[in-house]
């Protein structure tokens, strides 16, 4: 009877061993995610209710799209630094264009991708074509993109924001059934997010971003057009800037240093995501994760009464340890 | 692969043990309760043990800065008239301390620099287009030629620097300005300056006495105070403040939270639950807002040691649907509007933009050989709910600080509306 | 062969040898350009007055000194993102310690120093041993640094004694002290990198690690120890912050910009991001570019915001004419 | 073994003690076992070839004597005593060293620096410039190299031959009791193979045991005493120079006739029209190159590394275009500036160095099969459309044409055999419809069966009616391909021999003899 139970006992490792290659494959942002949040509502019953988690996800909503963007030019290879800027640009030069009427609210967002498109034409021209390193084409942009804001409103930002413009960042659809009121800020990161999707995990944008993030000569040779993939992924990425500006602007109101490391939250939230810096790997869904984890462990911090500064600490130790655990697990596969 | 992972885990450890170690003071690493007794703690104020907030790191007041000699004589001089009251309120002085200067005399046209700590702030940016507003009309009365800015974008080093560059030339300046980036850092640079020109001080001050003149308005602890006595005298039963800070390290801003501190601890019963800085940063401010309200339920008093970010804190309750807080912000024109429309229970404690002018028409009087005030003492009017709406102007931008003492100027609104700080000239061909 | 034919020689290969960094050139052009423009728009002090010229170098010396380390990491086609709360780091801690006390000085940087050299190898530990990407790394011990020393000294600590700021305000006759502190590192900097096995096994680990393994090379050890260098440089810079501020604060080091502002001057000085090539000379070129463009900016007296399009600017075409011609994708 | 004065020779009598000895070598890499339980003795004084097929195992044995990679088993003996190298160093200073067959330079460093890196000559650490470039001149001069190249040049000012010398340099500057060198002669000339070949005598002389991979037949028959055979990763067997002729070791490569080897060679009339022709094309490599290739025909491109094999595909796919000269394809005049355009006019290309230029590594399957359809078709395309369902449907058809076994297409490549990584990078040009292919080195580096296969793919595919460039280091490959073959010399073309030509053809023209009869040949090719 012993090699009966032995097959049955080996069935059931079989199972058992199959069910954990699936859960080993799950990317451990989720776990960690809802590990995070579990506690965070465990100490605070806010985040219990629908409105807790709703409030949670608007604000997680603006770092989840900029890191979405830094995601698709990390995984091109590059970095892109001057998102933070261009937060800080959006907002003052919001405020300057609106000049208190809210008839051109339209009008301004218009302008405003159209400076995010410009913006992200610049960075990926010069990486593309003067072979310049993003790092230091982005940090040049980091300078000047701020620059440009503080010159062109003298440092003090001109008019209020509309509150059809802020509508964006602040406002709720009411009466949606079962949730009641719904973020508006959490829809448009909720679209951007399977636009995104699309664009990164089905269409051929994505899987040359891809390519060329793992391999720019293997890509060329495949006929990739690399410059072509890699400006449009700055330009992706600088138009989501915008967006999120527009959704912190809508929720924070004006103020001059908004955009202020940003880059470094998105790079940090892209990271937590499972991006592979320099290129390769990148994901939607976990990048979108990796920000609410970031954004959920900073609640959490909050709730134990850690002082606000170990936040950057908590910060630090999180992108090194999603990195090295990465580095560490490829290195053992090997 | 562990050994190594090891290695530098330990070696992170061993880091931030020896930092601990180093640390001045108690440690903050151990997770605050709300109600937690802090026997284990030395407490700063024995009176005030309850006062948590007190004693995090932010609510830390930098000695060098802070004095009680100086608070009390502040207290004492928000209560007093100017000693000429004829005179605009932005040459209008508290106490009489006078200078000779006729040492210094010279004939116009004059050549004054000024060395500014940064326009990076819309209350720098109000008091800096305030400032070149007043030297075109002092141009145009033939008094000033070239007025050399030079700009340290907050950081102390170029600023030292750039001192050290506008001293080099003789003869390029006849009297330098200084609006220091931060205190202690820039004394010895002032120090340098006080050997080869007449040197006048404004907005932040320097540890030494060298200046000819060193110019503010009554200060931070009159900011300090008003706002923390109109919490004392309106906070409910049992409310909980929570104060912010921008920054520290700036005299005027120790001074601010040193005199509120005092204002809290004296009455007894306020309860400080946080002191945060929040970088003058909307976003932030909201966020720590709600952070806060998420850990104590309810924050019914904000106190702000720089009015920028109120309205942002103020939102934070809107969004959440709950009444708004006591509320402390500054003289900026968004909040006074948000006040005006919400019906606040508010103040705005104000440290007046019109001292910039003022710097300048200081200087040419001390060129002109015109006797000043050493340490010249302008008011601080405060922006109450009685005055509220003499100081709101719906016509200017949010960003506008309504005490810049600028209505009697040639260009009055546009210059402050359309602001343009570009369109200066510094040196006239 | 004849005596003057081979001194000939000898003089054709000492030009070879020193191989004047095109940085030079561009700083060259900047100079000639700005001080002509000073001329004709402003009152021409930069050519004419030598306490403008000095205080060229004299702007560059925090900048400078870290620099050369941020060289020896980029050499080594590592980066290092911490230097800025380095040398926050320092400056607090050493103000923290002296307290004003001239007789804490040796402790103070004794104490300094050695936390810099752990900073730096715990750096160098996570990029070799962990295998994180430099980038991450360095970014990352920079915020667990920033969060420590904010949490823990929220403002102006301590002071330095009077004495001690004779390093940042000092003179030996007309020349300031720090300039030959600036010259001193760079010449340390020049001698480990040219001359030392040490600058020979980094050149080979950033220009290719695995041929640099293949020979023999403890290319970890060597990165570590490139990390140190770099830590070094960064709490020489805090030290000489400190001196000219008098008390050391958690935000002088980010509000120098000194983390990207050091990389962009190496790599404005000819040091390739991708390892393996430059070298401080380079470096000190780029960050002179750096002092003649402020004081040029604050001669001319351009608005402030427009400087930091302007540097911007520059620091993208400065890169850009070094990487045109290459046959390279850049990423 | 009292008399210590005929050393040398009194140990070659006695059977002596080899200097170097390995034992029951085994290694494994993901999906491939390169070494098999591999024992081998080198004696001192002694010439001692490994051959054998590419993938064969001989590098990865050559870097565990070298200490570069760690055996999975088995050990090593340096005199009689174990050692182990966890590091190249660790060999080093025991007196084993290699030279690898990639180069192993640093570009933007001198000569000196280069032959010395980690070894400077020095005190306290300070290095001594003097006495390193003296040292360095002295072993260039030893290699008769000292005119050739300064110790101070920049590595990146040196040719490919040059370079080779300074690797060479290198290698003998370690005083090493033990020489591996993994193809030395690849890059060279005759007249330098000729001063490698004095030098190797040289250092047998002294003592040294010298190891020699090398494809070239010929020259393993020069200077080598021994020759072992490898063949996946097994030992077939070692025999004396003197006492084997080429066939022999041939047959021991393969391990089988070489006619059954090859799938047949295409049939004049399966040759259809001109599909690329080029003429008078030149670029700052090629010089003057004109060629013509037709459907279902196999055009094979030999000739010595740095002949322009490589660059004369990269020049025809656009990635360094010619400057002068036309170019046909499929009978209209086209300019091919970029991969891209190349892709679109119907071509392919399989490159030389496939981690390098062939595949994304961290990219499964399925997208590495469709890369090139995908830089086909619009950027945005098959959002919103079902393409991309119809890519996807294309994997298991094109996984059945290349012979990718397996069923899980979301598995990264990097992860794959050398065989099946290559048959993956070939399968995305299927996918692209191409129907004139360059195949530079399509067999580099993995085993005998999934070459066989992958040669069985190209003969498949000129029966379809596509045309075949194929280049290749490996003569019999070459032989047994082409229909044709173009020999490159010196950038350009140097002649054209027919089908079934023989090694000794090949080798003159590629070695830059005009052949007497060159034109003969192509007249009869002609005729046939």
């Amino acid at each position: 009877m012993t090699t009966t139970t032995m097959a049955k006992s080996s069935r059931a490792v079989k199972v058992l061993n199959t069910i954990w290659t699936w859960i080993k494959k799950i990317p451990p942002v989720y776990p960690i995610f809802i590990l995070i949040f579990l506690t965070v509502g465990f100490l605070n019953p806010n985040y219990q209710t629908a409105n807790g988690i709703f409030v949670f996800l608007r604000r997680a909503s603006p770092l989840a799209i900029l890191a979405i963007g830094q995601m698709f030019v990390l995984s091109s290879g590059g970095f892109d630094l001057s998102m933070g800027s261009l937060v800080t640009f959006v907002i003052v030069g919001s405020s300057m264009l609106l000049n208190n009427d809210p008839e051109k609210a339209m009008i301004t967002i218009v302008i405003m991708l159209g400076v995010g498109v410009i913006v992200g034409l610049i960075n990926g021209v010069t990486v593309s074509f003067l072979k310049v390193p993003s790092l230091i084409v982005t940090l040049g942009m980091l300078l000047l993109v701020k620059g440009v804001a503080m010159f062109w409103s003298g440092g003090a930002p001109r008019g209020y924001f509309t509150d059809n413009f802020r509508i964006f960042g602040r406002g709720n659809i009411e009466n949606v059934p079962i949730f009641g009121k719904f973020p508006i800020a959490l829809l448009i990161m909720i679209v951007i997010a399977l636009l995104s999707y699309y664009l990164f995990h089905k269409s051929n944008f994505g899987k040359q971003i891809l390519a060329i993030g793992d391999n720019v000569r293997a890509s060329q040779l495949s006929g990739v057009r690399v410059r072509v993939i890699r400006v449009l992924a700055f330009v992706y990425s600088a138009l989501l800037a915008v967006v999120a500006a527009i959704l912190l602007g809508g929720y924070g109101g004006i103020s001059t240093n908004v955009g202020d490391g940003l880059e470094m939250q998105a790079v940090s939230a892209a990271v937590v995501g499972g991006t592979l810096l320099l290129g390769g790997k990148g994901s939607v869904p976990s990048v979108v994760f990796g920000a609410f984890t970031l954004e959920a462990l900073f609640n959490l911090l909050n709730l134990l009464g850690l002082p606000k500064p170990y936040k950057d600490a908590v910060q630090g130790l999180i992108i090194i340890g999603a990195v090295a655990y990465v580095a560490l697990s490829t290195r053992k596969k090997r | 692969m562990k050994k190594s992972m090891l290695l530098v885990v330990s070696v992170i450890v061993v880091f931030a043990m020896l930092l601990a170690a180093c640390k001045p003071a108690a440690p903050t690493a151990a997770p605050v309760e709300p109600e937690a007794p802090v026997a284990t703690e030395a407490p700063v104020v024995p009176d005030a043990p309850k006062n948590q907030g007190l004693q995090m790191d932010a609510a830390k007041v930098a000695p060098q800065f802070y004095n009680d000699a100086d608070f009390d004589e502040s207290l004492q001089l928000m209560k007093q008239a100017p000693l000429n009251p004829d005179a605009p309120i932005y040459m209008q002085y508290l106490i009489n301390d006078p200078v000779d200067t006729t040492q210094y005399k010279k004939a116009p046209p004059y050549n004054i620099c000024f060395s500014n700590a940064g326009v990076n702030n819309p209350w720098r940016v109000v008091g800096y287009t305030t400032m070149r507003e007043q030297v075109e009309e002092l141009r145009a009365a033939g008094l000033i030629k070239n007025f050399i800015h030079v700009d340290a974008q907050g950081q102390d080093a170029k600023q030292i620097a750039d001192i050290e560059d506008l001293i080099a030339t003789p003869g390029k300046c006849d009297l330098l300005i200084v609006s220091p980036n931060t205190s202690e850092a820039l004394t010895p640079a002032v120090e340098k300056a006080c050997e080869k020109l007449p040197v006048v001080v404004f907005d932040r001050g320097v540890l030494t006495d060298c200046p000819v003149v060193f110019e503010k308005t009554i200060g931070g602890y009159a900011f300090g105070i008003s706002g923390a006595q109109f919490i004392v005298d309106n906070l409910p039963e049992g409310g909980n403040v929570l104060a912010f800070r921008i920054l520290p390290g700036v005299d005027v801003l120790e001074q601010r939270w040193g005199a509120a501190k005092r204002i809290f601890e004296e009455a007894g019963n306020i309860n400080v639950v946080g002191v945060e800085f929040d970088d003058y940063n909307t976003v932030k401010t909201n966020t720590i807002v709600r952070d806060y309200i998420d850990r104590f339920g309810h924050i019914d008093g904000i106190w702000m040691d720089a009015g920028g970010p109120a309205v942002g804190a103020l939102e934070a309750y809107q969004d959440l649907g709950l009444p708004f807080p006591v509320m402390v912000g500054e003289d900026q024109n968004d909040y006074l509007k948000f006040w005006k429309e919400n019906n606040l229970t508010a103040i705005a404690p104000t440290f007046p933009t019109f001292q910039w002018r003022s710097a300048v028409l200081i200087a040419v009087k001390i060129l002109q050989g015109e006797t000043v005030q050493h340490r010249w003492v302008l008011p601080q009017p405060d922006v109450t709910q009685e005055n509220l709406d003499k100081y709101y102007n719906a016509a200017m931008p949010p960003l506008y600080y309504a005490l810049s003492g600028a209505e009697d100027m040639k260009n009055w609104p546009d210059a402050w509306i359309n602001v343009d700080t570009t369109k200066y000239v510094d040196v006239l061909p | 062969m004849t005596t003057s034919s081979v001194s000939a020689n000898g003089f054709n290969k000492f030009l070879h040898s020193i191989r004047i960094p095109p940085v030079y050139y561009f700083l060259l052009v900047i100079f000639i350009g700005g001080a002509a423009l000073d001329f004709y728009f402003a009152d021409g002090q930069i050519l004419t007055n030598r306490a403008i010229l000095t205080n060229i170098f004299v702007r560059s010396v925090a900048l400078g000194i870290v620099a050369v380390g941020q060289t020896f990491v980029l050499i080594g086609a590592s980066i290092d993102l911490s230097v800025a709360y380095t040398i926050s780091m320092t400056a607090v801690m050493s103000s923290f310690i002296m307290q004003g006390d001239p007789t804490k000085v040796p402790t103070a940087i004794f104490v300094v120093f050695i936390i810099g050299a752990v900073i730096g190898l715990v750096n160098g530990l996570i990029i070799t041993k962990l295998g994180v990407n430099s980038f991450i790394a360095t970014l990352g011990t920079a915020l667990i640094l920033k969060g420590i020393l904010n949490a823990t000294f929220a403002n102006f600590t301590g002071s330095v004694p009077r004495s001690y700021e004779t390093f940042g305000y000092g003179r030996i006759g007309p020349i300031p002290i720090s300039i030959f502190v600036l010259l001193g590192v760079v010449l340390l900097g020049w001698f480990i990198l040219a001359r030392t096995k040490f600058g020979s096994q980094l050149y080979g680990v950033g220009g290719n690690s695995e041929v640099a393994r293949l020979s023999g090379l403890r290319t970890h050890r060597v990165l570590i120890g490139a990390h140190v260098i770099c830590s070094l440089t960064a709490v020489l810079t805090g030290l000489f912050i400190v001196s000219r501020l008098r008390a050391g604060a958690p935000w002088i080091g980010p509000d120098g910009v000194y983390d990207l502002e050091s990389v962009a001057t190496t790599v404005i000085g000819g040091t390739a991001l991708s390892g393996g090539k430059g070298g401080v000379w380079g470096t000190l070129g780029g960050v002179l570019i750096f002092g003649v463009i402020d004081t040029l900016f604050n001669q001319l007296g351009v608005n402030p915001f427009l400087k930091n399009v302007l540097r911007g600017v520059i620091i993208i075409l400065a890169v850009a004419s070094y990487t045109l011609r290459s046959k390279r994708e850049a990423a | 073994m009292t008399e210590e004065q005929n050393k040398t020779t009194v140990l070659r009598k006695t059977q002596p003690e080899p200097l170097l000895e390995v034992r029951n070598i085994t290694k494994r890499f993901p999906g491939v076992l390169a070494l098999d339980d591999v024992s081998l003795k080198f004696m001192q004084g002694e010439v001692h070839a490994v051959v054998g097929e590419n993938g064969a195992g001989k590098s990865t044995l050559m870097k565990i004597m070298a200490g570069a990679y760690i055996a999975d088993s088995g050990e090593i003996l340096l005199q009689g005593k174990k050692v182990s190298f966890s590091h190249p160093q660790e060999a080093h200073e025991q007196g084993v060293s290699i030279i690898y067959q990639e180069f192993n330079l640093l570009p933007e460093r001198t000569v000196a620096q280069n032959i010395y890196l980690g070894r400077e000559p020095s005190k306290f650490g300070v290095i001594d410039i003097r006495a390193l470039n003296k040292k360095a001149l002295t072993v260039l001069k030893e290699l008769g190299a000292d005119e050739m190249i300064s110790p101070t040049a920049l590595c990146n000012t040196l040719s490919v031959a040059e370079q080779q010398i300074v690797e060479i340099a290198k290698a003998i500057s370690f005083d090493s009791k033990v020489l591996i060198m993994d193809e030395p002669t690849a890059a060279l000339t005759l007249v330098e193979v000729r001063i490698l070949n004095a030098l190797v005598s040289r250092l047998k002389t002294r003592g040294m045991a010298l190891i020699f991979i090398s494809h070239r037949l010929v020259e393993v028959f020069d200077i080598a005493d021994k020759i072992t055979v490898l063949k996946d990763g097994q030992l077939v067997g070692t025999e004396l120079a003197k006492d084997v002729n080429a066939e022999k070791i041939v047959h021991m490569m393969v391990g089988r006739i070489l006619d059954h080897y090859f799938p047949p060679l295409g049939k004049k009339e399966d040759f259809g029209e001109v599909v690329l022709r080029v003429n008078n094309c030149s670029n700052h490599f090629l010089k003057n190159i004109n060629l013509e290739l037709r459907k279902g025909e196999v055009l094979g491109i030999a000739g010595l590394q740095g002949s322009g094999r490589t660059e004369l595909a990269q020049a025809l796919f656009g990635v360094m275009p010619f400057k002068t000269g036309t170019m046909e394809i499929n009978g209209k005049t086209r300019t091919v500036k970029a991969p891209s355009t190349a892709i679109k006019y119907s071509m392919g290309f399989m490159t030389e160095d496939r981690k390098a230029e062939g595949l994304l590594p961290k990219q499964p399957i399925r997208d590495n099969m469709l890369l090139t359809v995908r830089s086909m078709q619009s950027i945005l395309g098959n959002i919103f459309n079902d393409g991309i369902r119809k890519s996807r449907k294309m994997v298991p058809t094109l996984a059945k044409q290349v012979d990718v076994r397996t069923d899980n297409y979301d598995r990264e490549v990097q992860f794959l055999s050398g065989g099946n990584q290559q048959k993956v990078a070939l399968s995305k040009w299927l996918a692209s419809n191409a129907d004139i292919f360059i195949f530079d080195e399509p067999t580099r580096g993995i085993d005998v069966e999934a070459k066989a296969s992958i040669h069985d793919l190209i003969r498949g595919l000129t029966k379809k009616g596509i045309a075949v460039l194929m280049i290749s280091s490996e003569l019999p490959e070459i032989i047994g391909m082409s229909d044709r073959i173009l020999v490159m010399w010196d950038g350009s073309i140097a002649g054209e021999l027919p089908a079934k030509s023989t090694e000794s053809d090949v080798m003159l023209l590629a070695t830059g003899h005009e052949t007497n009869n060159h034109s003969n040949k192509n007249d009869e090719a002609g005729k046939e």
